[in-house]
């Protein structure tokens, strides 16, 4: 067995052996702790990478861990979904821990740098694997590294928020648990690929269990993609969070998205009766109500990071009007703008650190203040990021949109659909205009405040954001087809199903 | 030497007979493991328990006797008094008792006695160490009380902790 | 009157009490309400290998009937993750006393940015300040 | 393997100590003063403790002995907690 | 496991078993009547743990004559049990201290009063810090 | 291959133009307009290199697969309508970069501006040729983003924001709908190719969804070509500098929509339905510029809306769906942009020289500055529609047309209302060229200041100014292959036989013309009056509203989310109970019904009972007395104890060790996290939030409950602990099942579990490490304990006895830790009662006392832990197996016997290490802060005294 027969579990275990690590070194050898963190972040998206040519022609990698045969033991299972999701995570890493260590945010208190290994061995973990109860394992590490990360550098808004995002969560944790319980107690079994068999052998008078289950399970997604009305959590928690770390987020409520992606044509397809897409009848309405809400917000709000937060929930809402459909067509483009939008947010809250750090005072607030260094720079960034955070040409989030708009024409409901994508990039347009040109344009009364010292270092990490949004535009072509790939892999359970149970054993 | 490898040898001896007892199996290999930990555990929380009492083991099991015959009584006793003893006959009391005892240890065990044994509960030490308060469930004689205690139990204490 | 009855029912009052407590204002309630919750949640966890009396999953040559072990596994790390939760949320709630002189868990009920004078300053472009 | 008499004294235990609960709740709630209610549940740790042991001796299973013995250890824990609480303030100083 | 077990078995283990359970019961019987704390306390610090103490001895016994098995490790519970009841007990009696000099308990003293102070110019240690140099003051940072 | 290189290079360079100027911005403005001027001139050579073969009926085309799956291809084509407005697109920008060399002040940001510039001439370019209706979208939005920041180039000034922010909202905007109706027009079409798609005109047109696509298509256009009454936005972006404006207003950004009809013409054009919208716009509009244009006195003004109204003009044209209009239409765009590229240059000319541009105060200029007038009146004059010049030719071409539509029925209808709003074009031409050029000089400051420009200032318009006159000198000559093919071009069908001339003879166009040019010279005579009626009448302001409405939205919407997304926690948690208890009672009416299931029930004993009244006591008196906390932790300890007991009762031993250890460590944390909490008494929730709140509690209890007992009244199926069961000896090594499903079967999940509880203890310690300083630490040295406490801080006995009981523990918890594969234990429950140990002498002997005594850091307990857990499953790698493949085996040894030595256990000793630190560090770290706080209180209070 060479190291490449073990490349499933290589994103799991590269940041859960480099987080201790680090967590030792970095008392005497804070330099050292820095060089294994990029090490590890640079491993991890060269085995994500790896990972992705493996998959791409269909193959279903299935990793036994502990050689214990699916269902029995835990299984991690890479398809194309989960190298997508893994090459996303690692460029996303690299570019907050890049923003991190450039803006020295990582030396704002204690352990930065371990819980920033460890959350990203929760979110490769959580990408991984092909059993449920090993999915809330890892949900818990990426939502406790994330308490941690949250909080770093603390000041009582961090504080104050995170009390609420903590609570949230754990109503959340506890949610997943009993679903899990009840998944358990009528299916017997854990691994997702087999009780997505063994649903349909739930007898008629357990149904209404099943879909109470099933119900839980998607509403826990829900609650992690900030889907409305679960999403109040968010706004406060991203907005006040460092902004490298608020970058790093941007996959967060991705993980949700990805779950009920992963789950729900699995374990709730066709065959799960009463529990059978699940879904259906609440994902549309939320979706819209999301998006309709994060692109209101992004209108109103008063700041560079409350407007990037707020995109957050939008972004997910335009997320799952496409993902509603559940068809190859809808969800492949779902899943292209979700690569995109996880990128635009990044570059988003860092555009708004960036800003923040030259303005002094004014920090992020829409409001005019001082004229700040390379601020024609900066602002051609705001705007870059603002035109993917919306959605406009040339990035990619145009061709997101574009692929959405005609995957979910096919849809009884398209109209609302349209409506909502093309209304809310309107009203996003607007925003982020208001606010860009009251930012970038309008100056405050002369020595009201200094701005900052600035470096053009910081400008790195969001630059990079966006020129990877460039580069997934300009490979669109080959992205949608992946993307498309991918979904109808997802949208084909009997597939992995297949290499899950079967080779797993081996 | 002897002092590092065996801080405590009562100690150690103790989690000797605990370890088989909790194994619930004497041959060798536990008794072997046993006195293994008996001497790392030791070892290791040395440093918790920096005092190192002087005790005599034969008087010491004598003095166990004692007290477990005296618990059985005491139980019994409270047991009466319970079930058949009217709140308005009760005469509790508190009994204040000189101590002759300075070990740490000592009072503790004496006190521990105290609190095990026929209707009595350690309650505080003076702050100067020099008394024991002690709550007398049913106590008609407080002075007679208190002698027997001394009489009994520190008496033998005395002779344990020298 | 079952065993079932008994543990379904402490369940619902657990949850009950928990779903309470958590929609109080304080964050010391809220944790109490979490407590409740965990009780609940593991016990339910738990009882999803049904109830079975004496039977212990100690695997023994001589006995071939057990209880289902893999719930009880599953609530193992179940508790031990609520743990840290709870440790965590415990201590993130003093954190926050202790900077905010608040433990309210409404935050300010002011929106953060209504006092620092901006609001509607982007709506309304009017005034200039250079020449 | 369960001799005559036996099935009725664990009947009898069980009833005593279910019995000796439901007291000991009495008093929790009762108190008057904290010092009781402490008082209350140490008396429910011990009680609980009882009812471990008869219930190992009558599963006949030695399974749940160190249950007992952890609540034997850790229930003066608690109690020492409470009450150093009350008169501290702070239990770890 | 074996077969049946011997009658003398049954007849030892049912009356420690019934003991056991006479004497919990007993302990928090008093827990319940006694007029107050003090003397609630000596219900469970005593009765109790000898309740306990022959229900343990019961198991020993049970499992060495019915099921042939030595299993001694249930002593351990009562060794466990008579080292810390005394401090259990010690601790809530200082509670009851403390707050009856701060005047915190609503029924007052109960029928033994409050204690004197020792003899001479120290009070006791729950009112007083340890004096330096004394048994109470030996440890601690 | 050489076509499509001639077709990227063409539209690819003022992109790259534009990232050279923006990377050399801080070189010399002859740099920046040096490159813009190359990349404009080097793209109309290559157009004149493509002109030849294009009228000559070839349509030079390339195509690059960009998103196949989109249908989105980088598709290029230059068929003659193309051509044509790429030839103004880049002769005019060639013009406008010339001019704005010389036009903008010293000091002004000429990198930002050519880039800007450059950045919307590409996106221009990419609109006209596209080949692909996506791609066409692509460039559409992007003129938007860049006219955004041509017009708020001078950023200072409010106007300059307020107008680009109004251009991008309602172009930008108007292109969202553009994309609706685009990609809808690609899906009844078939595809998304420019050429496929107007090739399929009757499938459109017959398509149902004919109607939703033509009306947000024609979104796009009227939006972007400032058609009323979108077209507010058109002279508020005169806040530009008036090179962006004789840009933008000429020949490229308005006449994007103009440039799509005539695009779209074969496809959309002919219903009833579209000549009915397109042409009443377009009449509506033309009428509206005109009249507005007659009143304004910003010269820029102006000319904004008699941009508007040309532009109503064609897109009326284009709405006749009529070949001989949209010839017209065709010859017009070429008339408007040369004489509008003039005038705006020469109104820039005015404002550069005189220092303002309103015309009341202007007057007589023609003596000053001869040139510029001569300049400027030939331009009005042919926008006028005067001959001999263009723009009669084509107004011309117009009126004869209208007289072949009947608007409402009614044939005489057109023609009246065209020559209106002709009458009124005169009127603000004529206006414009004799209040600003002749009669009296109105102010003298201005006239004083006036003078002709240099040559680099006015060779620009007067080259446009020489086009507009050739145009109708020799209009055959100079635009008659043009014009023809490009008419061909957008009709789709062989050029109609056209004839350019100025004189046609007598006809009713021309009386329709002589009338409208009478009309505008009364109009001009009677101007006074006129405008003190047009000012005496309020009508409403465009700006006013679309701003207003913005604020009434901004103020409105953001009320609704500030209401609803107030940080709070209740709130949120109220949403969330809320959603998951309507979600469960779906989930339940979905079934079959049934509650109750067919297992045979357990029957409970007595001392259940006892032990549930317990439960559910300690349950209540948690909710009804949460106010005195220290009870409430005591009634939570007898939860906790119930539970412990269910697991004792229902074989789970393990679980009940776990409970209990977890149960006290709890227990201390509460402990001692409440000394520190504030002891005021909790807030009052009102009594309708109480019974809410109790209502969906007990909702929430009943259901849960419900499904529980659902649940566990139903018998279970086959499950997969089947094989955990028949597996653990012999694949696992251990007896212990659930032990072995914790460090074996499952063992990836129990390394997460650690990870957690590692991951719990350092945030933990990050949350405290600070709190000595800022505000936490002011209100920990303010902290006063709240209570008078007993002064002695570690009470004797218990002090004796933890030292006692600290290695007996240890002891059980090694014991614990070495059968746990085989018995109730495991590396869990031990690293807590060993913690437990630990932190019992924490309690008596007080934190520094024990600290020093440590020799264990929990950083790197947890560190290692992970580490050794991580090196167990690697270990198997050396193997050859899979991560955390376990392997046992049995060893004797003589005198001691058989034992067992498992890889599992390896695994966990990294659980304890993980674990204990953990806990250790939590506790540890809390008490240290509880500590300080004490410490700062007493040095307070000495301080104090
Ligand atoms: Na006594
Ligand atoms: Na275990």
């Amino acid at each position: 067995m060479t190291l490449a027969d073990h490349l499933p579990i290589l994103p799991v275990i590269i940041p859960a052996l480099a987080a201790p690590i680090v967590l030792l070194v970095m008392r005497r050898r804070p330099v050292l702790g820095v060089v294994v963190s990029v090490a590890s972040c640079l491993t991890m998206l060269a085995t994500a990478l790896a990972m992705m040519v493996q998959v791409s022609d269909g193959t279903i990698l299935a990793y036994a861990v502990g050689e214990w045969a699916a269902p029995f033991g835990i299984v991690l299972v890479a398809d194309r979904l989960a190298a997508m999701m893994l090459v996303l995570t690692a460029s996303l890493a690299l570019i907050a821990l890049l923003h991190a260590l450039v803006t020295r945010a990582d030396r704002k208190g204690w352990h930065f740098l371990a819980l920033f290994q460890f959350q990203l061995m929760g979110l490769n973990g959580a990408f991984l694997t092909g059993d449920l109860f090993n999915l809330f394992v890892f949900f818990e590490v990426l939502l406790i590294a994330s308490y941690g990360l949250m909080l770093h550098g603390q000041g009582s808004a961090r504080l104050k928020a995170g009390v609420q995002y903590v609570v949230v969560n754990l109503v959340g944790s506890s949610l997943f648990l009993i679903a899990l319980g009840m998944l358990y107690a009528l299916t017997g079994t854990l691994n997702m690929a087999d009780m997505g068999l063994r649903v349909a052998a739930v007898p008629p008078e357990d149904q209404g269990l099943l879909r109470i289950a099933a119900l839980l399970l998607v509403s826990v997604f829900a609650l992690k993609a900030a889907v409305a009305p679960l999403h109040l959590w968010l706004p406060r928690t991203y907005a006040v969070s460092t902004p490298a770390v608020a970058a790093l987020f941007a996959i967060m409520t991705k993980v949700g998205v990805y779950s009920l992606i992963r789950v729900v044509p699995q374990v709730f397809g066709e065959g799960a009766g009463a529990a059978a897409w699940v879904p259906a009848p609440y994902l549309l309405p939320a979706a819209i109500v999301s998006a309709v809400i994060g692109f209101a917000g992004v209108f109103v709000a008063r700041s560079l990071s409350e407007q990037a937060a707020y995109a957050v929930i939008g972004s997910t809402g335009t997320l799952l009007i496409a993902v509603a459909g559940w068809s190859a067509g809808s969800l492949g483009a779902g899943l292209y703008y979700l690569a995109h939008s996880t990128l635009a947010a990044a570059a988003l809250f860092l555009v708004a650190d960036v800003v923040a750090r030259r303005r002094g005072a004014f920090g992020d607030n829409a409001s005019p203040g001082p004229v700040f260094a390379q601020r024609g720079g900066v602002a051609l960034l705001f705007m870059a990021a603002a035109i993917a955070a919306t959605g406009l040409p040339p990035l990619s989030g145009f061709i997101g949109k574009l692929l959405i708009l005609k995957s979910v024409a096919a849809l009884p409901d398209w109209g609302w659909a349209w409506g909502v994508i093309l209304g809310t990039t309107f009203i996003g347009v607007v925003g982020f205009a208001r606010v860009g040109s009251a930012v970038f344009w309008k100056t405050a009364g002369e020595g009201t405040a200094p701005a900052g010292p600035a470096t053009r270092a910081d400008l790195g990490a969001p630059a990079i954001a966006l020129g990877l949004l460039v580069a997934l535009a300009a490979g669109a072509g080959w992205a949608s087809v992946y993307a498309d790939a991918a979904a109808a892999q997802v949208l084909d359970p009997a597939q992995s199903a297949r290499a899950v149970l079967t080779e797993a054993g081996q | 030497m002897m002092n590092r490898l065996l801080p405590h040898p009562g100690l150690s001896l103790l989690l000797v007979v605990m370890w088989v007892v909790m194994v619930s199996d004497l041959t060798f290999g536990t008794l072997f493991l046993g006195i293994v930990f008996g001497i790392l555990v030791p070892i290791f929380t040395a440093p918790w328990w920096p005092e190192r009492p002087p005790v005599r083991f034969v008087p010491a099991l004598g003095y166990l006797g004692i007290v477990l015959w005296d618990i059985v009584v005491a139980n019994f006793h409270v047991a009466a008094i319970i079930l058949f003893k009217p709140n308005r006959n009760l005469k509790p009391a508190w009994l204040t008792i000189p101590l002759d005892l300075t070990s740490p240890e000592a009072i503790t065990v004496f006190a521990g006695t105290i609190s095990l044994t026929p209707g009595t509960v350690s309650s505080d030490i003076s702050a100067c160490g020099q008394y024991l308060l002690v709550h007398a469930l049913h106590a008609p004689d407080p002075a007679g009380e208190i002698a027997k205690v001394k009489a009994r139990y520190e008496a033998r204490l005395k002779e344990i902790f020298r | 009157m079952s065993y079932e009855f008994l543990v379904a029912s402490a369940i619902g009052v657990l949850v009950a009490g928990g779903i309470y407590l958590a929609l109080r204002a304080r964050t010391f309630q809220v944790v109490l309400g979490l407590t409740l919750i965990s009780y609940a949640v593991n016990l339910f966890l738990f009882a999803s290998g049904r109830l079975v009396v004496g039977r212990p999953p100690i695997w023994d040559k001589a006995v071939s009937d057990y209880t289902d072990p893999l719930p009880q596994a599953l609530v193992l790390t179940a508790i031990v993750i609520t743990f840290g939760m709870t440790a965590f949320v415990v201590i993130l709630s003093l954190r926050s006393f202790l900077e905010t002189g608040s433990d309210h868990v409404d935050g300010d009920k002011v929106p953060c940015d209504a006092q620092d004078g901006m609001a509607g300053s982007i709506a309304e472009d009017g005034e200039d300040t250079r020449p | 393997m369960i001799g005559p008499l036996l099935p009725w004294a664990l009947a009898f235990g069980f009833a005593a100590l279910g019995a000796a609960l439901a007291l000991n709740l009495w008093r929790l709630f009762k108190g008057p003063g904290v010092a009781d209610r402490i008082l209350a549940l140490d008396t429910m740790v011990i009680n609980v403790i009882g009812i471990i042991v008869l219930t190992g001796i009558a599963s006949g299973s030695g399974t749940s002995f160190e249950a007992a013995l952890l609540l034997a250890m850790v229930g003066f824990v608690g109690t020492v907690s409470y009450a150093k609480f009350l008169l501290r303030g702070d239990i770890i100083e | 496991m074996s077969g049946a077990a011997p009658a003398s078995a049954d007849l030892i283990v049912s009356a420690l078993v019934v003991l056991g359970g006479a004497f919990a019961l007993i302990g928090s019987w008093g827990l319940v009547r006694l007029p107050s704390l003090m003397e609630r306390l000596h219900g469970p610090t005593k009765a109790t743990t000898l309740g306990l103490g022959a229900m343990l001895v019961g198991s020993v016994v049970w499992f060495q004559l019915a099921e042939g098995v030595w299993t001694t490790h249930e002593l351990l519970v009562s060794v466990f049990l008579f080292v810390t009841a005394p401090i259990s007990a010690n601790m809530i009696a200082k509670v009851h201290l403390h707050r009856l000099r701060q005047g915190e308990v609503s029924k007052g003293a109960g029928p033994a009063g409050t204690p004197e102070p020792p003899p001479g110019a120290a009070d006791w240690a729950t009112h007083e810090a340890p004096h330096q140099g004394t048994p109470g003051d030996f440890v601690g940072d | 291959m050489a076509i499509a290189l001639t077709l990227l290079t063409l539209v690819a360079l003022p992109f790259v133009a534009a990232l050279a100027i923006a990377l050399l911005h801080d070189a010399g403005r002859a740099l920046h307009s040096g490159i813009a001027a190359g990349a404009s001139g080097g793209g109309l050579a290559l157009l004149a290199m493509l002109s030849a073969p294009v009228l000559g009926g070839e349509v030079p085309s390339a195509s690059w697969a960009w998103v196949p799956a989109l249908g989105l291809d980088l598709t290029l084509m230059v068929d003659p309508l193309g051509l044509m407005f790429a030839g103004l697109i880049l002769g005019i920008g060639l013009l406008v970069v010339i001019f704005g060399h010389f036009y903008l002040y010293a000091g002004e940001a000429t990198g930002r501006f050519f880039a800007s510039l450059m950045l919307f001439q590409g996106a221009m370019l990419g609109i006209v040729i596209a080949g692909n209706v996506l791609l066409l979208l692509v460039f559409w939005e992007m003129t938007s983003l860049a006219s955004f920041l041509l017009i708020g180039f001078w950023q200072h000034k409010a106007e300059a924001r307020q107008g680009a922010r109004m251009a991008l909202a309602v172009t930008g905007g108007g292109g969202l709908a553009l994309i609706g109706g685009m990609v809808l027009l690609g899906l009844v079409a078939g595809s998304f190719d420019l050429a496929t798609i107007l090739e399929r005109g009757d499938i459109v047109r017959a398509s149902p969804l004919y109607p939703v696509l033509l009306g947000l298509i024609l979104l796009g256009c009227f939006t972007k070509s400032a058609q009323f009454p979108f077209h507010f936005w058109l002279p508020h972006a005169m806040a530009a500098p008036t090179p962006v404006s004789a840009y933008l207003h000429s020949a490229t950004m308005v006449k994007a929509g103009v440039f799509l009809l005539a695009r779209l013409w074969p496809v959309l054009a002919g219903t009833g339905l579209y000549t009915g919208i397109v042409t009443s716009v377009g009449l509506t509009t033309m009428i509206f510029g005109a009249v507005v244009a007659l009143f304004r006195h910003d010269l820029k003004s102006i000319l904004a809306y008699s941009t508007i109204s040309q532009l109503g003009m064609l897109v009326m044209l284009l709405g006749f769906s009529l070949e001989a209009a949209a010839l017209a239409a065709v010859l017009h765009i070429l008339n408007h942009a040369a004489f509008k590229a003039a005038l705006f240059m020469s109104a820039g000319i005015v404002e550069h020289e005189t220092g303002t541009r309103d015309i009341r105060r202007l007057g007589g200029l023609a003596k000053a500055m001869p040139i510029t007038a001569m300049i400027a009146t030939l331009a009005a004059a042919s926008m006028a529609g005067l001959p001999p010049l263009g723009g009669f030719i084509s107004k011309e071409l117009m009126l004869y047309e209208t007289p072949k539509l009947a608007l409402l029925g009614l044939p005489w209808l057109l023609p009246l209302l065209a020559t209106l709003g002709a009458t009124f074009s005169v009127g603000y031409s004529l206006r414009l060229a004799a209040h600003l050029f002749f009669g009296q000089p109105r102010e003298a400051e201005p006239f004083a200041r006036a003078h002709d420009p240099g040559a680099g200032m006015w060779i620009a318009p007067a080259l446009l100014t020489t086009l507009a006159v050739l145009l109708g000198l020799i209009p055959m000559l100079l635009a008659g292959p043009l014009v023809g093919a490009v008419t061909a071009a957008v009709t789709g069908a062989p050029a109609p036989k056209f004839d350019l001339a100025l004189w046609h003879g007598v006809n009713l166009a021309l009386i329709l013309s002589l009338i409208a040019v009478a009309g505008g010279a009364l109009l001009l005579w009677q101007h006074k009056p006129l405008l003190a009626a047009w000012e005496r009448a309020s009508l409403p302001d465009a700006k006013r509203m679309f701003e207003g409405s913005f604020a009434f939205a901004d103020k409105w919407v953001r009320k609704a989310i500030v209401a609803t997304h107030t940080p709070s926690l209740q709130r949120m948690l109220l949403a969330s109970f809320s959603v998951i208890v309507l979600l469960v009672i779906d989930g339940a009416q979905a079934g079959g019904g049934v509650l109750t299931g067919g297992r045979a029930l357990l029957p409970a004993t007595p001392v259940a009972v006892v032990a549930w009244v317990l439960l559910i006591a300690a349950t209540a008196a948690v909710v009804n007395d949460s106010r005195n906390r220290l009870r409430v932790l005591i009634y939570v300890s007898v939860i906790g104890l119930v539970v412990s007991l269910t697991f004792v009762q229902f074989s789970a031993p393990d679980l009940a060790l776990t409970q209990i250890s977890v149960e006290v460590v709890t227990i201390l944390l509460l402990l001692l996290a409440l000394n520190l909490l504030p002891k005021s008494p909790p807030l009052l929730s009102t009594a309708s939030r109480k019974w809410r709140d109790g209502a969906l509690a007990i909702t929430g209890g009943v259901l849960v409950g419900g499904i529980a007992w659902a649940m566990l009244t139903r018998d279970p199926g086959p499950s997969i602990a089947a094989y955990h069961l028949a597996n653990a000896k012999s694949g696992g090594g251990g007896t212990n099942v659930v032990n072995v499903i914790l460090v074996d079967f499952r063992a990836f999940d129990t390394l997460g579990e650690i990870i957690v509880l590692g991951i719990a203890g350092l945030g933990i310690f990050a949350l405290l490490e600070s709190t000595a300083t800022g505000a936490a630490g002011a209100r920990l040295r303010a902290w006063r304990e709240d209570m008078p406490h007993s002064p002695e801080r570690h009470p004797m006995m218990l002090v004796v006895a933890s030292r006692i009981v600290l290695p007996l523990t240890l002891t059980v918890a090694i014991y614990l830790f070495l059968r746990g594969h085989n018995q109730p234990g495991g590396g869990f429950i031990a690293a807590l009662v060993a913690a437990i140990a630990f932190l019992v002498q924490y309690l008596a002997a007080g934190f520094d006392w024990s600290e020093a005594r440590k020799r264990f850091g929990e950083h790197q307990l947890i560190a290692w832990g992970v580490l050794v857990a991580m090196a167990t499953g690697l270990g198997s790698f050396l193997f050859g197996a899979k991560f955390m493949t376990s392997t046992f085996g049995y060893f004797t040894l003589p005198l001691i016997g058989t034992f067992e030595l498992a890889s599992a256990m390896l695994f966990d000793i990294g659980v304890f290490l993980t674990v204990f630190g953990a806990v250790m560090l939590a506790l540890a770290q809390l008490s240290h802060i509880a500590q300080r706080a004490a410490r700062a209180a007493r040095k307070g209070g000495e301080g104090g005294a």
